[in-house]
This record gives structure tokens, C-alpha cells and sequence, in this order.
């Protein structure tokens, strides 16, 4: 498969970048935070973008979709990494309609399916349970009980939690603490009995929450994939995920990139404009030459979702690995180029390094994703 | 010898009889620092604490008494400090007077500028800001083109300074402005000070992307300065300011040592340790012990080259070393910092909030004269590159 | 598509009946590569196939017919490359006659100089060698000063070049001369071709710090060359150049990447695993899966900008971003090939000799245009910031 | 201590350079490698520095020696660096002189230290038996014999094995391959019945060999140190060599340095002097802050073998880790900011691109001593 956009996605990517420089640029982000917005998000944004087909674009068209699959995903998730715009699509769209559609029962995509292409339910993945990621590290518990599950355990760094209508939660039906086998995901309704949701106020700004589960009763209906063995489900839904955040960071990379070019160009000191300085430009060079590599890995980690998904994970692993250094680098070189102003809160910068660093740590940090790079290339 | 021992005893037993309880405890957080000046609300003891202190000339132990110095020398003051520490007694003042401008004024000032302002500093009845950096005189500070005119008997000054550390709570300001427009870049320059009490002066604290706002932006319109506040002569201003920044360039590049807890220390809290009893995330744990491997030769060389200026050996732009290497070294230390602390790393307003710090470190590079400046100094100073 | 297939099938059968068994070995090593001309010592079977081939037009299977290619479509030849790897089938002949004279002749060069000079390349018959770099015109190439007078009915050329690859061993020589010593440097510069087997053209091999001697010093003392061989206008050699450059630095980039053993590989068989099956040396494996994952994404970039380029996307100049970053990867790649290595690689006649790749991929940064070169490039073609 | 030459270290530091210049430059490796010389040093500066004291400088006065400590032998090492003098005094001066005076019997000391003050013996210590340096990874075996020990086993990367009189020997007395106990030194005279040495060719032209053992019989007498407990003299040994490579490579590095910087000052390219543009003087500059941080530890480390020797290993190991990296930096940008002819076998920077590589390899590189580190800080 050439490795250029096609049509399609190219006129997507056009779309979405028109739509998000007008209707929800950095400035709405700021917006959410300086009034506190309870939702985290611009809830008229998100109804247009299912408009738009954007919360479809993973979901088959048995099932309301427009299926146009992850590389246009990413070209989406891309231009919103590019306007940091805050939106359930990532929990929703991109994991969300992959839990269902690769994972789901024909009654569970039934249900879910068209409501999420039509932008009517938002779900959010809850794994994580300490400061740092380790999807198999699970000690919430669900034991059977009647026909179905009793769940109990904490989670925490749910993106999206508090807002979502369904949370897909891994617990413990057997094995211990951190093995492989006995994970099982589940189907949880936010308001279900037991569930508290407590939203935290993240350095992005964008939505997470710590879930306490005590004693939710399921039935045996909200098994998502295989009892015992949901671990393969919960590492196919979090490679979408990791793609996702990728191609955003992919985007803030870019778009740090190119303000501090332009930024270069106009900015004088010592009576010249900065960009002339050898040493600014080398840097900027090659910050350039970086970012270009990040894209081609993100590229190719989306398109194998698309043709192979079950052979996507190395590659995932790589692309979220990568991208993570190379975003980090974009945001702390396009800081120390601004001076002063970088540092300012009315300066946009601050807000890439901020979403940055999170997309970093979400799902796995480089370090972890370099790590298990190298288990899977056994050494 | 004998003396220093005397002096040893005598301040143990005075800091253990007028220290303050609650001044030997360790300060919880930036707020418990005591800065002084007409706006600043102390606590008792912190009142108590710092005129006693001020009584005894100890704010400042190495400036001379008849400038309200405790006139020590070297050997008496670095006992004193001892002692200090020996009872984890606070510093009683923290002051942009202190480190800055006062080491200006006993170099460049007259013996009445001394009078004046030095004594008010020691008792931190004044706090000081400092009026360097404009909106298009950054890297260039040199560049700057706030006006200061002749008016006879007094100056007239105009323009904006910005990056003013904690104008908003400040009294005077000492302030780099241009007397010579004429004159080429450097010439034209002079030292003044300025007492901010007056309504041609304005402040606006600026937000950072750490949340905080310990910079502002000030504003000089038609503010008057006495002409016996000049420091150093007419459009010798640049001079200096050169030697203040060699000092505040020491000051940051500081930051990158010493009181932190070690990062290994924090990322096995964090993240923990494995079956091999080493830290569970193996890469983590490669960054880490290489950074404090330089952390560790970054501290050595702040130590060699105090040694070294002591000795007389030993070059001065140094100083570019350490605020270069000091600073770099303190973000890559506070992003390590985050990537142990993972997702509670990036909770804003936890109880740590090493997300604050972190951010806050992007700055280190920037003031005070940035990385590239401090490299450039270097490869012209040291390694006596040519410019082009 | 039923063309191609018949292509197929007719390169399969003729490979099978025409290649010879010791032709279809892997190379053991350099040694092994055929580069002819009038010096070069072929084994039997390694002049057969490169008879074979040229007879067909392979060894250049995309120039046209009557200049000694095969006149293959691009499709056809993929195919052809293809069916090559199936029977491990050796490249017949490797040569900067086919990489870069050829298509520059191709491009620049007139119907009759195609005649005279493509033929022998693809027969294997003459060796050309490049003189560019001068030791005064390194990366600022178009300083040299290699004169060429003109002389009625021929050219004298003096001077002297560096960096020419292989010169000891080749026949002939495409020059960078100096025609016009008043235009501006980059206008008064021609691209000649000079017969070697004359006495005013001598050659000196430079010793590299790998021990080999691939480069030599080419000295031009009253050297004569025809006017027929000028290719491309008089003083407009400059544009054959950057073109021929563009297809050199695509060419040692790539050496970043591809056929090699993957670094892990070669770190677990030189260090081991440990209990956890991971490898022993936990810095060394954070190190290569780091840069496996970079070499990944290098690969991949390769592909990619191919991709862009057939389909009329992308920018010329991301060729410096390949030769930049595949040459600064492939000395970190033998960076960590030597710490996987431990002493053993650091034998010197060893028999895996890490420690002369090592070195020789030093280099790599160098020739081609520096990776400065390249970064200034990146920086005003593609990020189109200012000179100064 | 304050962390500057005392009067007696900054004239032995100006000897040495004087010295060494004089007789033992860059050229003189080169001639030694040229002519395939069996010695691999020249005997005769040997000789001359013995006169001049340096083989007695960690020799204690009561055995002919001038004790004056690791400072000043790393002055003399840190000259040799910058000239690349090939010679045993890292093997012999260094840490021969400190396995017998601090870990010799009477006996011992009195047999070799007047010799080794002297220069009329060379040692070598033989430690690793693999490509990776790991010294409590000891297969070589030494059973009791009668009154002795008869040795077996083979060693590697012995630095100056062909040429020494004496070769210290670490064997397993007791214990399994990686055990930090059942290891013992042992006395070996090169020339004892079973031992066999083959000189190594290597990359630095230095001396190098591979020692096999072959039923070697020694009397008791041959015990340096501790039965069973040698690896602490070992190690104590093994710093003394380490501390004094990292000053060594100190030498290396702020010679490549000022090399770079005078020639950044003279080449001219695109009509101006190269050291005016601003992204090799950052580079430059860059290097330089990093050469004076290597200075420092290895001074803090030198200084930390001279007041407390047992409490050096973590420091030592910091200085390895820091020296070994900066001068790989030192010659890597030395290379590259030379351009063709810095890949020239006629410009010396290959031989220190060279000698460094060796030097960080030799008791333990940069990763072996930072994973050190680690466990001594308990991570």
C-alpha cells in the first residue's frame, strides 16, 4: 500500500482542517478551561462532527457507518491534534467503535454501533489503576454472582469518564494481579449502582476521572469478548487508541513546528531576524526531519490497523513510542525558540506542551511502548 | 583560629536564644518565604525572626555594618551559616536587594547612594525589583529603549520593561534605560532607580503556563527619578548591568542542584521496583541514573569553579557553564520528574504538583539570558571563536 | 498485466538457464562486488553473467536500446529486480557510471557522447570516477578551482581533486572545472569528462582511519580533454551537479537502513539475555530499541517520500532529510554495534571487523554534502527561513 | 578539599606535558604502530619516566616510591591522553602499584614495589574472560594443589599482558560463574609453565592480549589478598585503573577540543572562517561545558581515591560513565567538524577516536558502570 493519502482521505483531512481552524481552534480549549466548563467539551462541536460523519468513521455501514477506517481516523485525529480541540472522539469514535466492532456481540454492536456513529452515546476505556499504565497490572475484581458479575476496584486516568454514557472496564474474573489470563472486560453504565465518578482536573485541561466501582452488579450481557481472556480485546481497543493519540501528537508536532518557523521569520534580536542564526535553524532542521519520521511511523501503524489489525501491534508500539519523544521535542524546542512569550499562558505553546505530555502518557509513554518493543522483538 | 571558634560559640548561643521556634522548621512551601518591603504580610515570628536578624547586621553578615551589615568576614560568615543550618534555622530574607542590587551599589554606587538604600534593603523595609528585559529587547537586552530624559533636576522616564520578577509587590525598581540615543548600543545606556510609589508607574503581573504569575509587565509613563539615583556614571549603565547578570546568571543556573530529593529516590516511590530490586521501568531507570551521573559532575563544577575563583585560577564566563548547563539539566531533572510520576504527575493543583515545577523549569533557559546566548558567550569568551 | 506476466515468465526462465550457480551466492564480502573496467580482475563466472546480462541490456535495464539498456519499462524492471532476488541472483555489475554519470549523460548530454559513452558503462567496460571535492572546496563544493583552459581544439586541465572514490582504479573521469574565473562561483563551472590514461592525470590513494583506501587524490597537471566531452553548456556545469548530488545523497542515506542484521539481534548474540529474557545490559537495550524504533521509522520515511515522489506529492529536498538522518543513524547504529561488541569489536582484523564499519561510517556525514550541508538545506528550501 | 591542583600537582602537570610533548607525541604511537612494533610502547620514555618518578607515584616511601596519590597520577594519565603515549602505566604504575600497596602482604610490597617504583617491572591485571567487562563473572579455576593452586582458564582484553612481568589473576576458588564470593587473586609470572599469552591486535594500536592458563601451578605465596574474598581488592584495583582511564580520556577530550576549536578559527568555507557559523560554535560550546563537567567528577573521584579509598566506588563509577561518554562526544564532533581530512589515517583525531573507544571499553563502558550506579543508589 503507497504510503500518500488517498483522494478520500485528502479531502477529508481539507474538511477537517477547515472545520476545526473555524469552529474550534485553540482558543476554544482556553474558553473550557477559563469558564470551567463542566463537560470538558463543546457538546455543538461534537454534534457537528457526528454530522460530519466523523463519529461514524470507524463504524461499519452494516451499522450506520461511512467504515472509512483508521488512516482516515488519523488524518481526523491529526488536524484535532493541530487545533488541541477537546472532543469524546477519541475515547468514542476511534476506541469505542473498535471495542464494539472488533470485539462486540451482534447485540452489543447493534446497540452501541449506531449510536455512536450517530453521536448519541459517548464511551470512555477504563484500564489504568495506578500513575503509570500496565493494562495486564489489574487487582478491580468481578466475581460472579447469580447469572452475572459483581465488580469492585478503582481506576484512574479515565479519558473521558465523567461524561460518558459506557464505560468499558477490565476487571479480574481470575489469575492474579499482574498475569495475562483471567482479565475480563465489561460493559458498565456510568449511573449503574456502585459506580462514583470523580473528574480530575487535569494539566490539559481535557477530561479524565478516577471510577470507584463497589459492588456493580452486571449481568452476564455486559461481557465484552471473552471471559478470562480480554486481554487480547483490551490491547486491540487500546492499539486504536495509541494510533489515535499518535496522529494527534503528530499534529501538535507539526503545527509547533510551523508556528515557530513562521515565528523565526519575524522576530528580530541583535538587529537581525532569528531565523538567520545557523544554530536556530540546524535546530529547527531538525526537529523537521524528526516530525517527518514520526509521521511516516504513524502513517504506517495506521494503515496496517486498516489491512492487518492483528499485526498492527508492533508497529503501534513503535509509532506511540516515537511520536511521544518526537512531540516532546517539538513543544520544548518551539518554547525555548519563543523565549518569553512560550512562557506566557496567553501563548498557545503552553497548552501544546500540556496536551502533549498527556497524549504522552496516555495508554503507555514511550518508555513503556519502547520497552515493549524490545519483549516483542525478544531481547 | 582561635576567634573563629569564639565567633562560632558566640553566634551558637545567640541564634539558639532569638531564633524562633517556628522559624527552625522547614519552610512548606515558596509562600513561607520571607520577602520583605512595605506591602508583605508578616507573621510574628517572621517579623520577630527578621528584626533580630537586621538588629545584628545578619541579613546581609558580609556587607559592612555603617550599611547595615553584620561586617563578617568569608571565614565568619560561612560559620554563621553553619550554625544556621545546624538548627534548620530559615534564611530571615529573601531579596532581589540582597542579590542583586545591593553586590551593584557596593561596587558602583557612592558612599550617600549606600546610605540610602542599603539599610532599608538589610531590614527588608524596601523590596527591590528589577527593570531589565522590554517586549523587543530580550536576548538583546542591550537593544532596550525605555527613555530616560534630562529635566534638569530630576529624570523623566518612559517606555515598558517586561519579565519584572514580582513588580506588582515591589517598592523601587532598579531600571536599565536609554540616556544616548545616539551613542551606539552598549553607550547609551544607564543604571537608575526608581521608586514605584508614584502614579507614572504601573504594573500587570503576566500568567504564566505554570499557572503562577511571579512576572510583570511595568510601565513607566512620564515617572519621575531623582538624579542622585543614578548608579555608575551617565551611560556607563551597561557595566553595570553586565556584572549583575554574571550574578543573577549564577543565582538560576544554581537551581539545577543541591535541597532536591534525588531522582531516583523519587521514581522508585513512584514507579517501584522489580524482582531484581531495580526500577520497573527500565528505561526510565537508564535516564535516570545518566542524569544523575551529570547531575552529580554538574554539582562537581559548580564546586571547582568557586574553588577555582578562590584560587584566582579559572575564567569567568564560567558562569555561562553553569547558567547554560544548570538550567538544561534542571528541566531534563523535572521531566524526568513527570515521567515517573506518570498520570498523578499531570493532575493539576495535587498535592505535589510536580506538573507546576516542571512547567515552570521551561523558563530557567530563558531568563537570565538564554541558552543560546550563554553558548554563544561561551564559544566567543572561552573558546575565542571568531563572530562573523 | 498479461504483458507483464509473460515478462515475468520470460526473465524467470532466461535468469534460470543464464545466471551461474556461483552468481547466485550471497556476497561474502566488498571484494566480492564487480565494479570492471580495464583493471578489474573478473573470475570466470563473474565475467560470464556480466556478459550475459549486458548483452540483454540488464545492467541497465531502463536506458534506452540503443545505449546499451534494456529499454525495460519501470514495472519491467521491478519485475526483473524481483526475479533476480528469487534465485539470490548477484548484481553483474555495480559502477558510478550506471548510479551517476548515466543519468546525468542521460539527461544533460548529447545523442553522440550517449553513443560513445553509455555502451562501455553497461558492458562493464569503463570505470568512471568522480572528481568534485577539492581540498579547499569540501562542503563549500562550488569554491573549487580546478582550471580548464580552453585551447583551440581541446581543453588543459589543472589542478587537483579529493575524495575521488576508486580514482586508483578507474578509467575515466567526470570533472567539476573551472571555466569562467570572473563569473560568480556557481556560474563559471563546467562538468567535463577526462580520459585517465594519460600522464598528466595521476592518482594517490588516502588512507582512512578504517584502515581501507577507497579515496585518492587526483592530481590534473597539463591534462587533456576533448571539447566533444563537455557535457551540458559551457559554465553551466553547476546544474549537472546539483542534480547528479540529489541522486548521491539519496544513495548514501539509504545506507542507514535495509539489509542489515536488526541491532537487537546482534546485541543478544554478543551480550546475552538475562533471567527475564531481556538483554543483559539493561542501558545497551534501552539504547537499541530505541533506535530500532527510529530505524523504523527512518525505513519507512524512505518509503513514504517514494511514494510522494511517484505520486507527485512531497519535496525535492526531503532528500537531505534522508541523507542527513540516514547518515547520522547508521553511525549511531555502529555506535551501538561496538558497545554491543564490548572488546571483541574492538580487534582490528577481527573476522566480523565492527570496528572498520564503525569507522568507515564516520564518513558518512561528510561525503555527499556534511549533515550541516544537508540542515541548511532543510532550513531554507523546505522551512524557508532567511539567510543572513 | 578544594577542587583545584595544589603547587606540587600543577608542576608535575606541566612536566608531564613538557615531557611528553617532547618525546612521547601523537607521532610516536603512530611510528610504534607503523613499524609493528613486538613491545607496543617505547622502552626507553618508559625508562625516563620511571627517572622523573612517575612509576613510583603511587609508591608509598617506605618502598622507594614518592607517594604522591591518584590526583597526581591522574595528572600524568590526563597528559598522557592528550599525546596518546602508549606505555604501562596504567597497568603498572596505576593499579599495580595499588593491588600491592594496598592489598599486597609484607612480604609482596617489599618484592614489587621497589621494582615497579623503579620501572624494572611491568604488571598486568587479568580480570575478563568475555568481550563484555564483568569481573565477578569468573569461570577460570584455581583448585588447591599440594600447598598451592593449579590454575585454568582463560582471560581477555588484558591490557599490557604481553609485555609484563607479573600478571594478577582472578579465579574461582569457590562459588558458581557470577558469584561475587569464591573469587581470589593470584600472582602468575608471565613466564610460569602453562601460561600462554597471544598478543591482541586492536583497534587503538595498544597493548592487548588473551591469557590461557593451562594447569598453571602457583605456591600460596601467589595469593594477593583474600581466599574466596578477592573480588574487594579486585574492585579496589579495578577503580584505581578506572579513575585513572577517565583521566586519561579527560586528556583525549580537551585536546580534540582545542584541536577543533584552532581549526574552527583557520578553515574557511563559503567565503568565511567556519568557527563564525553560529551552529559549530553552539556545538562547540556545548562540548565544551561538557568537557568541564567530565573534569570535575574525575578530579572529585581522584581526589575521593587519595582521602578515602574505600568509599570512591560510586564516584569512580560516575566518572567512568561521564568521561566515557563526553570523550566519545569530543572525538565524534571532532571528526565530523573536521571534515574529509579528520577521516584521514594521516590526521591524528582517528587515533583518538580510536584509543577513546578502547579506554571506555577497559574495565567496564559507560552502560556497565551507569547500571553500577544504579544498584549503588539502590534502583
Amino acid at each position: 500500500m503507497a504510503m500518500v493519502l488517498n483522494e478520500e482521505a485528502g479531502m477529508l483531512k481539507d474538511a477537517a482542517k477547515g472545520f476545526l481552524t473555524d469552529s474550534a481552534p485553540v482558543s476554544q480549549l482556553r474558553k473550557l478551561r477559563d469558564e470551567k466548563s463542566e463537560d470538558g467539551f463543546d457538546r455543538k462541536t461534537w454534534s457537528a462532527m457526528a454530522e460530519m460523519g466523523w463519529t461514524s468513521v470507524l463504524v461499519p455501514e452494516a451499522h450506520g457507518g461511512v467504515e472509512m477506517g483508521y488512516v482516515a481516523a488519523g488524518v481526523i485525529a491529526e488536524e484535532m491534534g493541530r487545533t488541541l480541540t477537546a472532543s469524546p472522539f477519541l475515547s468514542t469514535a476511534i476506541m469505542g467503535a473498535t471495542a464494539f466492532s472488533r470485539f462486540g456481540s451482534d447485540a452489543q454492536k447493534s446497540e452501541w454501533l449506531p449510536r455512536i456513529a450517530a453521536g448519541d452515546a459517548i464511551t470512555a476505556l477504563a484500564v489504568d489503576e495506578s500513575g503509570k499504565h500496565s493494562p495486564s497490572k489489574v487487582t478491580a475484581t468481578a466475581e460472579r454472582s447469580g447469572n452475572g458479575f459483581k465488580l469492585n476496584g478503582k481506576k484512574t486516568f479515565v479519558a473521558e469518564g465523567h461524561v460518558a454514557d459506557m464505560l468499558i472496564v477490565s476487571a479480574r474474573t481470575a489469575g492474579s494481579e499482574a498475569e495475562a489470563e483471567g482479565i475480563t472486560l465489561f460493559l458498565v453504565p456510568r449511573d449503574a449502582a456502585g459506580v462514583a465518578v470523580e473528574r480530575s482536573d487535569m494539566v490539559d485541561s481535557r477530561n479524565s476521572a478516577r471510577i470507584t466501582l463497589d459492588n456493580v452488579e452486571v449481568t452476564a450481557d455486559a461481557v465484552l469478548g471473552e471471559v478470562d481472556g480480554g486481554l487480547k480485546a483490551l490491547e486491540g481497543i487500546l492499539d486504536a487508541g495509541r494510533a489515535g493519540l499518535s496522529a494527534e501528537m503528530s499534529g501538535s508536532a507539526q503545527q509547533c513546528l510551523e508556528t515557530t518557523a513562521d515565528y523565526l521569520k519575524e522576530r528580530k534580536q541583535f538587529g537581525a531576524i532569528i531565523g538567520t542564526f545557523q544554530a536556530l535553524q540546524h535546530r529547527a532542521a531538525h526537529l523537521y526531519s524528526e516530525v517527518e519520521l514520526g509521521k511516516s511511523i504513524v502513517l504506517k501503524a495506521l494503515q496496517t490497523l486498516d489491512v492487518a489489525p492483528d499485526h498492527a501491534a508492533l508497529l503501534v508500539c513503535a509509532a506511540k513510542a516515537k511520536m511521544g519523544q518526537v512531540a516532546q521535542l517539538a513543544t520544548q524546542e518551539a518554547l525555548q525558540m519563543h523565549g518569553g512569550i512560550g512562557m506566557t499562558d496567553e501563548f498557545d505553546i503552553g497548552f501544546f506542551m500540556k496536551r502533549v505530555r498527556v497524549a504522552e502518557a496516555l495508554y503507555g509513554d514511550a518508555n513503556f511502548h519502547a520497552d515493549k518493543f524490545a519483549r516483542m522483538r525478544n531481547y | 583560629m582561635a576567634d573563629l571558634e569564639a565567633f562560632r560559640q558566640e553566634a551558637r548561643e545567640w541564634l539558639e536564644a532569638n531564633c524562633p521556634d517556628e522559624m527552625r522548621q522547614p519552610m512548606q512551601s515558596e509562600a513561607d518565604a520571607v520577602w520583605g518591603g512595605k506591602k508583605f504580610k508578616f507573621s510574628e515570628p517572621q517579623k520577630l525572626w527578621l528584626d533580630r536578624m537586621a538588629e545584628k547586621g545578619w541579613t546581609v553578615p558580609e556587607w559592612p555594618t555603617e550599611y547595615g551589615g553584620g561586617g563578617l568576614s568569608k571565614e565568619e560568615a560561612k560559620i554563621l551559616r553553619e550554625e544556621m543550618r545546624r538548627i534548620n534555622a530559615r534564611v530571615p530574607l529573601q531579596s532581589f536587594g540582597i542579590w542583586m542590587l545591593g553586590p551593584a551599589l557596593l561596587k558602583y554606587g557612592t558612599h550617600e547612594q549606600k546610605l540610602e538604600h542599603l539599610p532599608p534593603i538589610a531590614r527588608g523595609e524596601i523590596r527591590w525589583a528589577q527593570g531589565y528585559s522590554e517586549p523587543n529587547a530580550g536576548s538583546d537586552l542591550a537593544s532596550l529603549m525605555t527613555k530616560c530624559e534630562d529635566k534638569g533636576d530630576h529624570y523623566i522616564v518612559n517606555g515598558q520593561k517586561i519579565w519584572t520578577s514580582y513588580a506588582d509587590k515591589a517598592d523601587w525598581i532598579f531600571v536599565l534605560v536609554r540616556t544616548d540615543f545616539e551613542a551606539s548600543k552598549h553607550n547609551g545606556i544607564s543604571f537608575i532607580l526608581v521608586d514605584m510609589d508614584q502614579p507614572g508607574v504601573t504594573t500587570k503581573p503576566i500568567k504564566l503556563i505554570s499557572g503562577a504569575s511571579p512576572f510583570c509587565e511595568t510601565f513607566f509613563d512620564d515617572a519621575r527619578a531623582e538624579k542622585h539615583n543614578l548608579v555608575g556614571e551617565l551611560n556607563r549603565g551597561w557595566d553595570v548591568a553586565k556584572y549583575l547578570l554574571t550574578h543573577e546568571r549564577e543565582m538560576i543556573g544554581g537551581m539545577g542542584s543541591g535541597g532536591m530529593r534525588p531522582m531516583g529516590d523519587v521514581a522508585v516511590q513512584q514507579v517501584g521496583l522489580n524482582e531484581a530490586s531495580q526500577l520497573a521501568d527500565p528505561f526510565l531507570r537508564a535516564d535516570v541514573a545518566r542524569a544523575e551521573i551529570d547531575g552529580m559532575a554538574f554539582m562537581f563544577t559548580m564546586e571547582r569553579v568557586a574553588d577555582e575563583a578562590k584560587a584566582g585560577q579559572g575564567t569567568g564566563a564560567n558562569s555561562s557553564v553553569l547558567k547554560y548547563y544548570g538550567t538544561e539539566f534542571n528541566k531534563r531533572r523535572l521531566e524526568l520528574m513527570m515521567d515517573s510520576s506518570g498520570s498523578e504527575g499531570l493532575e493539576w493543583g495535587g498535592e505535589e504538583d510536580v506538573a507546576r515545577g516542571w512547567l515552570r523549569s521551561k523558563g530557567n533557559s530563558i531568563e537570565g539570558g538564554t541558552s543560546e546566548v550563554q553558548l554563544n558567550i561561551i564559544a566567543k569568551r572561552i573558546l575565542q571563536l571568531p563572530s562573523a
